[in-house]
């Protein structure tokens, strides 16, 4: 279909251009497996039937652990993926949300899967104050602002008597039997993760979602597409706190001890940052894809080098493989490179 | 061989995306003014892309005085004498006029040379001498077109190679813009320039290439390109199409 | 009176100190847009090489400090090369940094650990425990050396960058490297050379840092944050603004430390950032980001 | 099962990887011995060590893995009271022996989790007992310290010891529940004003000549510096030195080990007291694999395997890996219930015997009477010298400190 | 409609606006013109307040606007596009253009990002730019043209009351340019208000109702297209003594 101009009138160029065009043009496929999620969490809700058969409370332990940080990395994709805001500090959303539960349940016995959602309340609105805050600068200054309240958060804690300051508070340990203690809190942990990510999926495909995108990537630009930037940044920012308390508020009961260094800590945060790296950032199965990386490959390099200092080598190693092979996270590259399965693509 | 840089059919694209280019020729000769025109998104930056290094050439040549440029970098082809400004203004937002200028002469190693040229240009563009210590990022959209385009009469290379020379020039400077091509050429440089300003881009150059879906459609003396009914019909706005 | 003067004095003592490791952090900001999140674990690193020369031969670290900087600043390179140079070409090239070195720090810290043990460490020239007494005044001798070395160096270097052809070159490539790849800058040469810099102003700082404060690889992670907290309160990528916020929160924490209580003066240094977003998002000397 | 197995989650990483590292050491050379000498009940030991990174989530993790999937018979204790605080909840859950090799905390043993036993001398809360016995050591008592300044890590253990000396109370902070009342403190009891009471933040500290000075100005004749970890026993020393304060005695709770005296020097560590469990001259007697294996053999057969000489972070899980295989022997099983009564059953006459002494427990799991050892850096090496007349070995006790 | 008074923005010792005042009419097309460095973009960036003014005042349907955050300006119908095209990375076309669509706070969590009325409404504006191609292209991934025309196509999108253009021609190719004229008389016919930069003179004089001229960041001169382009002082300071060449 060679077009010359020599010999072609005009309309033929116009019609050269649009085939060309088409040819060029990217495809766009919308549908949806949505079979995949439902069938996953069928099987993880029939899983403790296995203990009907042996003790297989380690391997609930392990699903529960990566389901909270399903819970959390999803949670803390919300800022960092959506909006771009990278936080180190979320780990602080979790110990308020851990020892919020943790009060209740310590002083009244109210267990923390009932207050849960009002822990996730009260992270988000801590998040809210704060982010009022720390959301004028971003790049790197909010990273490291980040940190620095989860330092001033840290230091309030240990000081603070009334939770039992550097030393902690421990909570009352279930009479349940060790063949079924674990259920409670692997059945709220595999709902709020499936709550979690159907929630982030609901938020990246809203209006807000859209607006959280398009500031990530130039806030002027955005807010002169008529965005609220601040608000929305705001919001964000609370609603990712909601779900890290969350999941806090249940980890806490479930670990029975709450210390500051054991919540304040930046490993907690870098991990959800960590995960949705890996997995990808701004996806929405990234988060999750990346917590059951990160959970496997702590498993597998315990498993086989044991103790060392290779430990921390190791997963500093897997960090830059990941970057550099997937600098888009697994999801995301796969999905750049057109070879994402269809199951996993939410975006 | 008395072509300075030959193009041809060459196929290009960005990363392993669709090839953009698909059978783009060019003939560029010494001392002359050629003008590329062609609609939006045709290809018309990527093949000075491609040429000057930044594009990975997938398949054709790129020939220049004799020597094949595929697979050079950037600094490398402008070390053999071809300089390219692109259109989103390569400019140093963080660094005064003057350092982007003194960034400009980075390839010439006599530093007296080089701060001849810079005062000779701000000689002639007073707009940059009155900000030569300015940020150029805070600058004006046209004022840092002029700086960028100024930065290229410091290394005097043998083609110019320019996106959209007079893109948010006010008139006035842009018929200086195009004076100073002319005198380019007239001192030995040989331009190559893309144009939307097609009219005005085709009156001051010799010759005219019509780009379009990626391939060299026309290419001819520019006079030859302004008379044609299909070109100003289809490219150049003189009638409105159905 | 003597008292103040005295907290006054060791307050600006540390703050010289936490100014030398941030500055370098700072410096490589602003000039390469790269926020190296294992500048403390390489200054660790320059913490080792000079012990061990200490340790071994008994060499003084201020001694060693071009040593250390060499050879950090060789690794550098290594590292460039292998993990930063497919990067850099990205759009994304400063965010992945922040990933990148937030690995690299791992790395770091495992090998360390496995060649060294997380056993502390610390040189002891004669210096380091002294101090020059005036009066009923002291000043800790130790500071005071690392504090001028560091400064001398800082200046020297920022001198280097803003006005010597390679500096134009390392700016240039950071704000814009397609543009400075077209005016004939070899990009990929000048990044590798400007990250080697970076590498060994860590290790330079390492060297001082080994007399003043005991390290062992896990250390990494209480200098982080305080570090990063000073470099956002001068401003990112000001040097002089990282300078001045560290003497200043030094000495207010040291004046919090003693009237107050020592468990509150680390929270000095966040508390001042969490005001200064506050007020001045931009931090002391930054400059002001669009859309105020 | 072939082989028992058992399990050890330890801080080898992360902030509490020296003393994790050795406690490794200790637990390997001890189960290397056994398995030399016959194993226990005939079969050979397993041991199983994890990192846990000085992480409590992933210490309580690691012990759910040896219990559910590596189906340990037994397991030994972590280190420091932190992690053990959250490992205790676990181990008792599923009925598990837990032997403490670290964790004195008072509200540890509070909790009321059966089948614990600490295997050091007492609970922190109760170390300043033997700093006052020492103090009695001083030969002119006019010349003993009158007033002393008391400066603390926000540690869990550094806390606790701080309680004892200040007279402070134990409470639970879950419940406003009293577990201890130590009014009036033992400073107070003998006698010495405490002129100054510091605490600096667990992480990120760095103002140690600011805290010097202020030990300096404070004109205490005694420093106590209750340190979370023998780096900031490093740090307070050489900003002590350097600030020249004077000090008849000082009292560290850490600041035996050889990195101590490299980082502090001679001069400044001379005369320092630290208390320990353990010193590789106390002529302790023990047993292991049923045959007689004193303190002195333990020091011989680890510089044999790991070519340096033992500390006390070796010799406590030592000791805790005799206790179990003891107590493994004594029930005639790795029933966790029975070894749990037999190691229950433990008194003065009949106690578990290692390399840190004998031990008997009492209810709460904490060691009946045992005191800990005074050490004090002497010519650059580290001596016992207290207490006095119950070994031989012991070294005069040097008093004043002579300075920095 | 729009009303600018006395307009002042300085940048250290540089006066990028220097009391500057003029006003758009409701339902007219007005074209900002002067020499580069006039301070035409630093006055719209005051106008949408994406920088905030030294001093002056902006009035819009008779409410003073220079104290209101931009998105606030935008909801009440100003929309403008930027000289150096900001497009959103790692968003669509599409997104960049739906972006445009109105916000209303929370109710947005609600919302779905792209309705399909949205979704036709857009493509049809692509449709008409001749863009349809890119709708699912990276908005990082355009050719200059192509980021103007997106631009363009956004602020259609929102359906303001007045748009501000800032050398919205530039790069675009004169053959697509004569249909936006078309388009953009089109909306004005409908009420749209327009204040437009451009230094493409025969554009300007063919569409413009009133011509504003800006030299060093004050107003020289104003009036209607005839009146403008006689007046020395323009011919002199930007012109150059081009239209006469082009009348000769
Ligand atoms: N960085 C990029 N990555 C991927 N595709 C690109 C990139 N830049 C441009 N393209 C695509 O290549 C095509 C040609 O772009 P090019 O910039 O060469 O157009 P042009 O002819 O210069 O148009 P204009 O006149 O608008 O500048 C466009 O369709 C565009 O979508
Ligand atoms: N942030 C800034 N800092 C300093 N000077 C600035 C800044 N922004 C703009 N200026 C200066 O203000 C003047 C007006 O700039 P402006 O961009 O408004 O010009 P313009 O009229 O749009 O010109 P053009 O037609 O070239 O786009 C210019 O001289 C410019 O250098
Ligand atoms: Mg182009
Ligand atoms: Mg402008």
């Amino acid at each position: 279909m060679a077009v010359n101009l020599q010999q072609a009138d005009a309309s033929s160029v116009l019609e050269a251009r649009r085939i060309h065009n088409q040819k060029l043009a990217r495809q766009h496929d919308q549908t949806r497996a949505t079979w995949f999620p439902l069938t996953v969490l069928g099987v993880l809700l029939a899983l403790p039937l296995l203990q009907l058969t042996g003790n297989y409370n380690y391997l609930l332990h392990l699903v529960l652990f990566t389901a909270s940080y399903a819970v959390m990395a999803s949670g803390w994709n919300i800022i960092g993926g959506f909006a771009g805001y990278i936080s180190l500090g979320h780990a602080v959303f979790f110990a308020i949300g851990g020892y919020f539960s943790g009060v209740l349940l310590a002083r009244y016995g109210i267990s923390s899967l009932l207050t849960a959602p009002l822990a996730g309340l009260a992270a988000a609105a801590c998040g809210y104050l704060v982010g009022l805050i720390t959301l004028k600068v971003r790049g790197p200054s909010f990273i490291i602002s980040s940190i620095a309240l989860l330092m001033i958060a840290r230091i309030l804690f240990d000081h603070w008597e009334f939770i039992g300051g550097a030393n902690g508070l421990s909570l009352p340990v279930t009479d349940l039997p060790v063949q079924t203690a674990k259920l409670p809190y692997y059945y709220a942990f595999v709902l709020m993760a499936a709550f979690t990510v159907w929630a982030t999926y609901r938020i990246k495909h809203s209006k807000f979602g859209l607006g959280l995108r398009a500031l990530s990537k130039d806030e002027v630009k955005a807010e002169s597409a008529g965005i609220n930037t601040r608000f929305y940044k705001v919001l964000a920012f609370a609603l990712s706190a909601f779900f890290v308390g969350m999941a806090g508020a249940v980890w806490g009961e479930y670990l029975t001890y709450l210390r500051p260094n054991i919540f304040l800590i930046i490993l907690v945060s870098a991990n959800l940052v960590l995960m949705c790296i890996l997995g990808g950032k701004g996806t929405i199965a990234g988060p999750v894809v990346g917590a059951i990386l990160i959970v496997a490959f702590n498993e597998i390099f315990v498993a086989t080098l044991g103790a060392s200092e290779i430990n921390i080598l190791a997963t500093g190693f897997v960090m830059v493989l990941g970057l550099m092979f997937f600098p888009n996270g697994v999801i995301g590259t796969l999905a750049r490179k057109g070879k994402l399965p269809r199951v996993l693509n939410w975006d | 061989m008395s072509d300075l840089l030959q193009v041809t059919n060459i196929t290009a694209g960005y990363g392993d995306g669709p090839a953009i280019l698909d059978g783009a020729r060019l003939t560029v000769e010494p001392g002359k003014v050629h003008c590329i025109i062609g609609p939006n998104g045709a290809g018309k930056s990527t093949l000075l892309k491609a040429i000057c290094g930044m594009l990975t050439i997938r398949k054709g040549d790129v020939i220049f005085k004799g020597e094949r440029l595929n697979g050079l970098r950037p600094d490398q082809i402008l070390r053999k004498g071809i300089c390219f400004v692109p259109q989103e203004r390569a400019l140093f937002p963080k660094m005064t006029v003057r350092e982007n200028l003194r960034m400009g002469g980075y390839v010439l190693n006599d530093a007296k040379l080089r701060d001849r040229r810079i005062d000779e240009i701000l000689e002639r563009f007073p707009v940059l001498r009155e900000r030569a210590d300015q940020h150029a990022g805070t600058m004006s959209g046209g004022q840092q077109q002029t700086l960028a385009m100024a930065r290229t009469l410091i290394v005097k290379p043998d083609i110019v190679m320019l996106d959209e020379p007079s893109l948010g020039l006010a008139p006035k400077i842009v018929q200086e813009m195009f004076d100073i091509m002319k005198m380019m050429s007239q001192e030995g440089v040989t331009v190559l320039l893309v144009e939307q300003n097609a009219m005005m881009g085709l009156k001051n150059s010799d010759w005219g290439v019509v780009l379009d879906l990626g391939r060299t459609l026309f290419e001819g003396p520019a006079e030859a390109v302004l008379a044609d009914p299909r070109i100003q019909e289809l490219y150049l706005g003189g009638r409105k199409v159905a | 009176m003597t008292d103040i003067l005295q907290i006054l004095i060791l307050g600006l003592a540390l703050g010289g100190v936490i100014a030398l490791m941030g500055s370098g952090l700072s410096l490589v900001f602003g000039v390469m847009r790269i926020v190296n999140l294992a500048h403390p674990s390489l200054i660790i690193c320059g913490a080792y090489v000079s012990y061990w020369a200490f340790k071994l031969w008994g060499l003084d670290p201020i001694a060693t400090l071009p040593i250390a900087a060499l050879i950090m600043a060789a690794i550098g390179v290594l590292l460039y090369r292998l993990m930063f140079e497919s990067q850099a070409k990205s759009a994304r090239y400063s965010e992945m940094t922040v990933l990148l070195t937030f690995a690299l720090a791992m790395i770091v810290e495992g090998f360390l650990g496995a060649a060294f043990t997380n056993t502390q460490r610390v040189t002891s020239p004669e210096y380091a425990t002294d101090a020059f007494f005036i009066g009923s005044l002291f000043i800790p001798k130790g500071q005071l050396y690392a504090g001028c070395v560091s400064l001398a160096i800082i200046g020297a270097l920022t001198l280097f960058l803003n006005y010597s052809r390679l500096g134009y070159a390392i700016r240039a490539t950071t704000q814009n490297r397609e543009a400075a790849e077209l005016l004939g800058v070899n990009v990929n040469l000048i990044s590798m050379i400007a990250f080697a810099i970076g590498i060994g102003l860590a290790g330079a700082a390492g060297s001082l840092v080994s007399f003043v404060f005991s390290f062992f690889p896990a250390k990494q992670w209480e200098w982080i944050a305080m570090l990063m907290s000073v470099v956002v309160l001068g401003g990112m990528g000001s040097v002089l603004g990282t300078v001045v916020a560290a003497l200043l929160l030094s000495v207010i924490a040291a004046f919090v430390g003693t009237w107050v209580g020592a468990t509150w003066s680390t929270m000095t240094f966040f508390l001042a950032l969490f005001v200064i977003l506050l007020i001045r998002p931009q931090g002391l000397f930054g400059e002001k980001p669009e859309l105020a | 099962a072939e082989t028992i197995r058992i399990g050890a989650s330890l801080p080898i990483t992360g902030g509490l990887s020296v003393s994790g590292e050795k406690h490794k050491r200790g637990y390997e050379l001890c189960n290397k011995l056994i398995n030399e000498a016959g194993g226990i009940l005939g079969k050979q030991v397993e041991l199983i060590v994890s990192d846990n990174r000085s992480d409590p989530a992933t210490a309580i993790n690691q012990y759910e893995r040896f219990i559910n999937v590596d189906k340990v018979d037994a397991v030994y204790g972590t280190f420091s009271s932190r992690l053990t605080f959250p490992v205790g909840n676990v181990l008792s859950k599923y009925n598990m022996v837990h032997p403490v090799p670290s964790g004195g905390a008072l509200r540890i043993y509070a909790q009321g989790y059966k089948n614990l036993f600490y295997f050091q001398v007492n609970a922190a809360e109760y170390t300043g007992k033997d700093v006052i016995g020492l103090l009695k050591e001083i030969k002119d008592p006019a010349d003993a310290p009158k007033t002393v300044a008391v400066v603390h890590a926000d540690d869990f253990f550094a806390n606790a010891i701080a309680t004892g000396l200040l007279g402070q109370k134990v409470i639970d902070p879950a419940n406003d529940k009293e577990i201890a009342d130590l009014a009036p403190g033992y400073f107070k009891e003998a006698g010495i004003e405490v002129v100054m009471e510091e605490k600096w933040p667990e992480e990120g500290f760095n103002d140690w000549l600011n805290l010097a000075n202020s030990i300096k100005r404070s004109g205490a004749e005694m420093i106590v510096g209750l340190t979370a970890s023998a780096e900031e026993a490093v740090q307070l020393m050489r900003a002590l030195k350097t600030v020249g304060a004077s000090a008849k005695l000082v009292y560290l709770s850490q600041g035996a080990q050889t990195e101590f005296i490299e980082g502090v020097g001679n001069d400044a560590a001379d005369g320092v007291v630290i208390h320990t469990t353990w010193h590789k001259d106390v002529p302790f007697k023990s047993t292991l694999a049923g045959k007689p294996f004193d303190n002195a053999d333990f020091v011989k057969a680890f510089e044999a395997e790991y070519g340096v000489e033992p500390d006390e972070d070796s010799a406590i899980p030592f000791a805790v890996c005799q206790g179990i295989e003891q107590a493994m022997v004594g029930a005639g099983s790795t029933d966790n219930a029975k070894m749990g009564e037999w190691l229950h059953a433990r008194t003065k006459e009949q106690p578990v015997q290692t390399v840190l002494g004998d031990f008997s427990w009492d209810d709460l799991g904490l060691p009946v009477e045992k005191s800990h050892i005074m050490t004090q850096w002497q010519d650059g090496k580290l001596t016992f010298v207290y207490p006095t007349g119950q070994f031989e070995g012991i070294v005069p006790f040097r008093y004043p400190k002579s300075g920095f | 409609m729009l009303e600018v008074k006395n307009l002042c923005k300085h940048y250290g010792g540089i006066r990028a606006v220097d009391g500057a005042s003029f006003k758009v009419e409701k339902g007219s097309i007005t074209a900002l013109i002067g020499p580069n460095g006039a301070g035409k973009t630093t006055a719209f960036n005051c106008i949408s307040r994406t920088v905030v003014p030294t001093s002056g005042e902006v009035w819009l349907d008779g409410e003073r606007i220079d104290n209101l955050r931009p998105h606030k300006i935008t909801a009440k119908g100003l929309s403008r596009t930027f000289q150096i095209s900001r497009n959103l990375a790692d968003m669509t076309v599409l997104e960049n253009v739906i972006v445009q669509a109105r916000c209303r706070g929370f109710a947005d969590l609600f919302r779905p990002a792209v309705s399909a009325e949205e979704r036709d409404k857009a493509m049809s504006i692509l449709d008409f730019l001749g863009i349809t191609r890119i709708a699912y292209e990276d908005g990082h991934n355009l050719s200059y043209g192509q980021k103007k025309l997106m631009d363009l196509a956004a602020l259609l999108m929102a359906d303001p009351k007045i748009i501000l253009l800032d050398e919205p021609a530039g790069g675009v190719n004169p053959t697509l340019l004569e249909e936006i004229v078309g388009h953009i008389r089109a909306l004005n016919a409908k009420g749209l208000t327009v204040l437009i930069v451009e230094h493409n003179m025969d554009l300007i004089m063919r569409l413009s109702h009133r011509v504003v001229v800006m030299a060093h960041g004050r107003v020289i001169c104003d009036g209607t297209p005839d009146v403008v382009r006689r007046d020395p002082h323009v011919l002199e300071a930007y012109l150059g003594g081009v239209l006469e060449e082009e009348a000769a």
